[in-house]
């Protein structure tokens, strides 16, 4: 049973991304398989510097950076969305990588969760 | 494995594109709540699908059906996720 | 259609009642599923959804009130739902032991919901046969 | 003091709207000027025969029919939208007009609010 | 930049803390407003902008409480703060009045916000010099 | 009568091309929130215009500014409240 949780909304406006976030660690906390995809304006959740200090909220940069840790193994970009949002590759975590949004790529995955 | 693909949001929405991309052969689509709007929305891609008939009536659009979509009530949406074992909220 | 196999749902609620159309389409659902012969394991209010278990809603006479048509559905077919607990304080729906916890001045989650944490939806992936979100407009 | 309100979600969806249009109400109450503009996906707001009951909600086309009587005086609809959502003008509720949707067109009023 | 004349303010917040950046943007936007001499007449809160005002509303301690934020900084600056009674009620925002009159169980409305209806924001177009909406995000 | 214009939504979203097309010569053109990826969408047609400069560090934006954008902060944002009377926020 895998599964994939889809981040597509940009930081900072609302707080869905961070419950999906929060989704993919319980699953990792159950030692559940889990993929986070970040997908259209979901990609900036991938951009390096953010200071959210200013705006009174954590960082959703370093909340990601725990993802590892905690055992979420795999995050993937939206290609077509980097391209659109104009964030280079080499500016991604290390742990990401880029894939094209096809039918054959959400079939890997048992399950898809979207908020 | 067969999915379901069930989407609320109006055809304008960046998840309706994402979601018409994400389609596999012989997969099936319910338009529900502000996602009937696609009905009649100019120049969209619209495959065969299912439509919400309380939906569509709500936002009288039972007039604007077009060929290749099929209008079910709740228990049709049911008896469709009985046939698909993957289901995917868009 | 002929109902051949009982199957087990988890719906999930992530849309709030005025925001989005989640929690009425979740119950004409959920009364369908029923109807069908299915089993209702369990709602799961996440995110915005939590608004639905204020037992303080109290929209206009000539309106539904969401809130208390699912706790009259849910009471009924002895379904249990929950509000994930992180969504919910945040949002400020609490309960009694959460009230006393963080010495707050009152409590108003809406009988029957309950508060649980994402352990229970991470259960549900695992358990339920078919889960379904419902999810914000937006 | 003449206010344009704007109404450009769906109806039933959400309630954003019904608050819409109780403020463009609560303005005529006072006897202020308003005028309701239905814009993008709101020109949906205006196609006959609704029915809403299914969803156990109130029908917003039998509300819209009230904002003569309760004093909105005029209700514009978003010509392009009406193309897009395949509405055609003589479906539209007899005190509605089309406009396109200019600099100019906002100009005309001294306040202009959309929720 | 020199203050030439000082202006009066109405902010109307119609998105919620959660769903939206726009209690926080308001708050912002309201410190620097006072900051620079301004008169903030008063802070309307609108659709999903009520839920700003529910004294429930408990965050983990290491983020910030906006409805205690806005709570005192309105205080401090004795701004009104009102909550559109009708979307109030519709989504479990009661101050005792209310509680009283629909028999429910508790009051949830946050110290200073009062509940008032739409004629509050109309005076307001009229006798504000300058209204600014924070919206929803969606 | 000069108009200020105020955004927070994403360049994605319906409401940004309405904005757009309302902007007469000389209104000005504010960026918050989540519309500050205005700066680095593609092909949108962004005119002269402001960020606000909250907004766009905790976006990690702050190095994509473009040529006719100019970073402001909130006491930056008042100041602009004072200097047109007329203020539209979408």
């Amino acid at each position: 049973m895998n599964t994939l949780i889809v981040i597509d909304s940009l930081p900072y406006g609302d707080w869905r991304g961070r419950e999906a976030l929060d989704m993919a660690f319980s699953l990792a906390a159950f030692d559940r398989p889990v993929t986070l995809l970040f997908r259209s304006a979901g990609v900036n959740w991938l951009r390096p510097g953010q200071a959210a200090d200013q705006l009174h909220q954590k960082s959703v940069e370093r909340n990601l950076s725990a993802a590892t840790v905690f055992g979420v193994s795999t995050l993937i970009a939206d290609k077509a969305a980097l391209r659109q949002y104009r964030l280079p590759s080499d500016q991604l975590p290390e742990a990401a990588c880029e894939t094209d949004l096809t039918p054959a790529f959400y079939q890997q995955f048992d399950s898809v969760v979207a908020l | 494995m067969l999915t379901l693909h069930i989407i609320n949001k109006a055809p304008d929405h960046p998840r309706f594109s994402a979601c018409l991309e994400a389609l596999a052969e012989n997969d099936a689509l319910v338009l529900i709540e502000n996602a009937v709007t696609a009905l009649v929305f100019d120049k969209l891609p619209l495959p065969p699908c299912y439509a919400l008939h309380p939906d569509v009536n709500a936002r009288a659009l039972s007039q604007s059906s077009m060929p290749g979509v099929k209008m079910i009530d709740y228990p049709g949406l049911v008896a469709l996720t009985e046939t698909h074992q993957r289901i995917v909220n868009w | 259609m002929t109902q051949t196999t009982s199957l087990s749902y988890t719906l999930v609620i992530s849309g709030a009642p005025y925001t989005s159309q989640a929690p009425q389409s979740a119950l004409a659902f959920a009364r369908a599923l029923v109807a069908a012969g299915h089993k209702l394991d369990r709602v799961f209010l996440y995110g915005d959804g939590v608004y639905l278990a204020s037992c303080l809603t109290t929209p206009p006479s000539d309106e539904l009130n969401w809130t208390q048509a699912w706790s009259e559905f849910l009471m009924e077919t002895r379904t249990p739902a929950v509000a994930c607990i992180a969504s919910a304080l945040r949002r400020g729906i609490l309960d009694s032991a959460e009230q006393t916890r963080y010495e707050q001045p009152a409590s108003n989650i809406a009988e029957p919901f309950e508060m649980a944490g994402l352990g229970d939806w991470v259960e549900a992936t695992m358990s339920s046969s078919r889960i379904l979100y419902f999810l914000p407009t937006d």
